[in-house]
């Protein structure tokens, strides 16, 4: 074969940003474990997550008017070879995670230094960068199964990262172990819906897996195989009665590793499940509105419930922060629910909006238990009053939290109200109402502990090193500033949210 | 009213399910860390049978071209080849099987290191004694291990 | 004909081997019992046409993954202690998901189908493909190293995440020199 | 281990001929079935094989653990490292093209060849790092006890 009909097209660095996003973090991490240094290790993943951050604001610049980029991995076009699809969705999906990514990284410097033995650092870092890659990589890829092979290096990453807070509390061990089996068995179930699909279709790639879907119509195959990649991506997300791993994932790990987990995990496996309902299934399909009304609305309702309720009786605030995340995971369900742009606006923007927030308030518990050894309410008497600025952070995302106008929690919080008054349905709209009333409940104990009670006399806590209490505050001070400027969040959220809803139109050529 | 050739042609579907369906039972309702790992790998081979079924062809054989003795391919299109694709894709699987098998086994041992046993029954008794004990200093919290 | 038999006979041993895993509480037969089932798999895998998953699903189901699990009852426990719990809940949960996947097959191509969309799509510019761009006889070769190479490399960063995984949790990063094991505590 | 000599010398003589044979499967995968996957995990075999019968200190002496764990590393390098370099060559990532332009299919042989590589040594490496971990760990009981 001559040169002449190759497939050969001259690239510049710019076109290979896409597959940059993902490969300069993976890459970073076999690096980590290859040089063995620890200090060489964080500079190492700092400027990985960096380069990758930096991607993701070049790619959202990209595909802010509604456009999307096709990258064709090993040259091979698609449905042949693997292809990464960037479009505003997941170019907003992607800055948020690799912008934690990138702030989270700073304050684990200080803090790995304390909850984690020496020896284990290096590995820490690596397993660090992984799990970064593979939520990046779920989010960038246009190919289901690809999707798969990365919320695996995410997932496996993840549970060796939360048992890594095991030198702290031994629970940790069988947190990683209960999250580990469930899951796999999400994981497996994502791939029987997956070979489904490939069963009645022949084709993995998902733009051509909704073509193929929108032109033969649903038949019993595919419904099975809608069921079983939401049960399975829901396992993942912690949609409600799914969400038993949660709580003791993210009390136990380390503090590092719950602010960025808290933050991004779930997120991505949301994104995958909005891939999957709009961008591959047809929302038109009626088992699919059917799924929405009957088994997402009453769901996510009572996550927010039940969830705020339990974490209002919690007396560890990194558990009670827990169960506030799987009833702020209820929001963003309800959001998708709605299934009008308004409503999967709010949701997109509270993947945002919650991340930014609850990142802040993990931060913030795990520089005070820096000094009080634990996150149990009644160590941390007092610490807002002795830690000025990590407390005024904390008030900052706690406020957010609740959706006080001004803050960025506001704003999803009153499109999805917006969304369910667009759909007349008052009930729900009254629902998120009294549910932000329980976050006014369970924060204001957070308050409460914090500033009304007395600190120990002996108590010698300040706030905690620059590098812990910087990446905070940045985030605090962009909780207020989202709350303020929507531009870049709803902005893009809008422009993801249309293109979500042009259905299997907008995945087309 | 039965109709026998689709019962022929559906029958190894079925059989799949059955053995996923015992490798999940296994997985939720034996309470031995190390019986849930081989659950879950009796799951995962199950459904990798699924998937390899799909690329059988009938009368069909490996996809792999004979080669000549000059190491040219010999290509003869009476020869019907199964879909190599699945192939693929399960290689990919098993050896995220395996991966996460030696990751839960590693975990397996160290909880056996610190809580002396591998029972599901026994860690929650030993971590109920624990939140108790949390709750005794800290003041009684809810909602427990969910 | 034959074939259909040998299938019914390993599809036999195959659900014997899981119930028999089922029952038994004694870990070193049930550890024994998942190599056999890995090892029956890998043959059905031969008669499905799939040689090289047969391959690798004998080397590390039969192989690794067995001395691993021999390992790991080494170190933890030999018996498995009688399950008090009832077994109703578990048992709603698999007989819910096994009707969901009948339901699914309810629509499935036959066994076999030569017509099925999977045989139809994609897979045959697969078969062409492998003779005119890449020249590599096995085809499942050039699709898992050229086709789909980046899913091969995913899969590549899986095994590293699971060794320095399984490090991080059992015995840390070893090191040439021994400059800084000092300061490690 | 003095005893068992059978065994020991049966050992010494496999060790050798498993290793060959990971060799074949290794670079015989275009062929025939096999790959950078399966010969790792043959490979890897082989070390533990020896392991068992000689002894973990014996084989970490052949096969010391700092370099395992550079091994897990370099595959992982090698494969992505392919990728990295066919994208400085103006292709896309992982184009094996890239290496012989004129000759596609010989890129492509080159570019498989160097992944296959690279998966076989990452395998390798993480098998007998994790059988090293395992085999670290101090029992709780004796051989007698079984």
């Amino acid at each position: 074969m001559s040169a002449a009909d190759s497939h050969y097209v001259a690239k510049t660095f710019m076109d290979h940003l896409p597959i940059l996003q993902v490969v300069i973090p993976l890459i970073s991490a076999p690096l980590i474990v290859f040089i063995g240094n620890r200090k060489l290790a964080w500079v190492i993943a700092m400027a990985a997550s960096a380069t990758a951050f930096v991607i993701a604001c070049l790619l959202l610049a990209q595909v802010k008017d509604g456009s999307f980029i096709s990258y064709h991995i090993g040259g091979w076009a698609p449905p042949l070879g693997i292809e990464y699809r960037i479009d505003a969705l997941s170019a907003f999906v992607l800055m948020l995670i690799s912008g934690i990514g990138t702030i989270v990284l700073p304050y684990a410097y200080t803090s790995v230094k304390t909850e984690i033995p020496k020896r284990q650092h290096v590995l820490f870092y690596a397993l660090f960068m992984l799990c970064l890659t593979g939520l990046l990589g779920m989010v960038a890829t246009g190919d289901a199964f690809n999707v798969f092979v990365f919320l695996e290096i995410s997932s496996l990453s993840t549970y060796v990262l939360v048992a890594m807070g095991a030198g702290k509390d031994t629970r940790a061990l069988t947190a990683a172990y209960d999250y580990l089996i469930m899951g796999t068995i999400g994981a497996t179930f994502f791939v029987i819906g997956l070979g489904l699909l490939y069963m009645a279709t022949g084709t993995l790639n998902m733009a051509d897996l909704a073509d193929r879907i929108a032109n033969q119509g649903a038949n019993r195959t595919v419904q099975a195989a809608f069921t079983f990649i939401v049960v399975g991506m829901g396992l993942k997300a912690a949609m409600y009665p799914l969400h038993h791993w949660l709580p003791n994932a993210y009390t136990y790990a380390p503090s590092a590793v719950t602010t960025f987990l808290g933050a991004t995990a779930t997120k991505a496996a949301i994104y995958v499940l909005l891939r999957f309902m709009f961008s591959v299934f047809n929302p038109g399909f009626y088992f699919e509105d059917w799924t929405l009304y009957l088994i997402f609305i009453p769901f996510s309702l009572l996550a927010m419930f039940a969830a705020s309720f339990v974490a209002v009786f919690q007396t560890n605030l990194k558990r009670m922060l827990a169960f506030s995340s799987i009833a702020q995971i209820g929001y963003m369900l309800l959001g998708i629910a709605m299934l009008n742009a308004t409503g999967l606006s709010a949701s997109i923007v509270h993947l945002m909006n919650h991340g930014i927030t609850k990142a802040t308030l993990f931060m913030g518990v795990g520089a005070m238990v820096l000094y009080s050894g634990s996150a149990f309410f009644d160590n941390l008497n007092g610490l807002g009053r002795k830690m000025p600025l990590t407390g005024a952070a904390m008030v900052a995302a706690g406020l957010s939290l609740i959706g006080v106008p001004g803050t960025a929690g506001f704003i999803s919080k009153w499109v999805l109200v917006q969304a369910a008054f667009e759909n007349g349905w008052w009930i729900i709209a009254i629902a998120i109402m009294l549910s932000s009333l329980l976050a006014v409940i369970y924060v204001w104990r957070m308050f409460e502990v914090l500033y009304l009670t007395a600190p120990d006399e002996d108590c010698t806590a300040t706030d905690p090193p620059l590098p812990m209490l910087i990446p905070m505050l940045i985030l605090a001070f962009a909780c207020i500033w989202f709350g303020f400027d929507t531009e870049l969040t709803l902005g893009s959220a809008r422009v993801a949210a249309e293109g979500l809803l042009a259905g299997s139109a907008g995945m087309a050529h | 009213m039965i109709d026998l050739d689709f019962i022929i042609g559906h029958l190894n579907y079925w059989l799949f399910i059955v053995l996923m369906m015992t490798g999940l039972y296994i997985v939720v309702a034996r309470g031995n860390l190390v019986k849930k790992i081989v659950g879950l790998n009796i799951f995962q081979t199950a459904v990798f049978m699924l998937y390899i079924s799909i690329g059988k062809v009938t009368g069909g054989t490996a996809p792999i071209y004979p080669v000549d003795s000059q190491g040219h391919m010999q290509v003869d299109p009476s020869i019907i080849y199964s879909n190599p694709l699945p192939h693929v894709l399960i290689l990919t699987a098993i050896v995220v099987g395996i991966a996460t098998t030696s990751l839960a086994l590693a975990l397996t041992i160290r909880i056996r290191e610190v809580y002396d046993t591998i029972e599901e029954e026994d860690i929650l008794e030993i971590e109920r004694k624990l939140s108790a004990e949390d709750n005794k200093i800290h003041g009684p919290a809810m909602g427990g291990r969910a | 004909m034959i074939e259909t038999l040998i299938n019914i006979i390993l599809f036999a041993m195959l659900v014997l081997t899981a119930l028999a895993v089922v029952r038994i509480n004694h870990l070193f037969a049930v550890v024994m019992l998942s190599g056999v089932f890995s090892l029956l798999s890998a043959l059905l895998f031969v008669t499905l046409d799939a040689v090289d998953v047969a391959f690798t699903e004998a080397a590390v189901g039969a192989g690794i993954s067995t001395v691993l699990m021999l390992g790991t009852i080494a170190l933890t426990a030999r018996t498995q202690k009688k399950s008090t719990r009832s077994g109703m809940v578990p048992f709603i949960v698999v007989v819910v998901t096994g009707a969901a996947l009948v339901y699914g097959t309810l629509d499935m191509p036959d066994f076999g189908d030569p017509n099925a969309p999977a045989s139809l799509h994609v897979a045959p510019e697969y078969m062409i493909g492998s003779i005119k761009d890449i020249d590599v006889p096995n085809v499942v070769t050039s699709i898992l190293a050229s086709y789909r190479g980046y899913d091969t490399l995913g899969e590549t960063a899986v095994v590293f995440t699971a060794g320095i995984g399984v490090l991080a949790l059992l015995s840390g990063l070893s090191r040439r020199r021994r400059e800084d094991e000092e300061e490690d505590v | 281990m003095h005893h068992h000599l059978i065994l020991r010398v049966v050992t010494k003589m496999l060790v050798g001929a498993i290793i060959l044979f990971a060799f074949y499967v290794q670079f015989h995968g275009d062929f025939s079935p096999g790959g950078g996957f399966q010969a790792g995990v043959i490979m890897a075999v082989a070390f533990i094989l020896y392991g068992i019968v000689f002894g973990l200190n014996k084989v970490k002496q052949v096969f010391p653990p700092w370099l395992v764990h550079k091994m897990i590393a370099l595959g992982v390098l090698l494969y992505a490292g392919t990728g990295v370099a066919s994208l400085f060559l103006g292709y896309s990532f992982l184009d094996y093209d890239a290496f012989n332009p004129h000759h596609p299919s010989h890129g492509q042989h080159w570019g498989i060849l160097a992944v296959e590589l690279g998966v076989g040594i990452t395998v390798t490496g993480v098998m007998v790092a994790i059988y090293y971990a395992f085999a670290n760990r101090p029992p709780p009981m004796k051989d007698e006890d079984w």
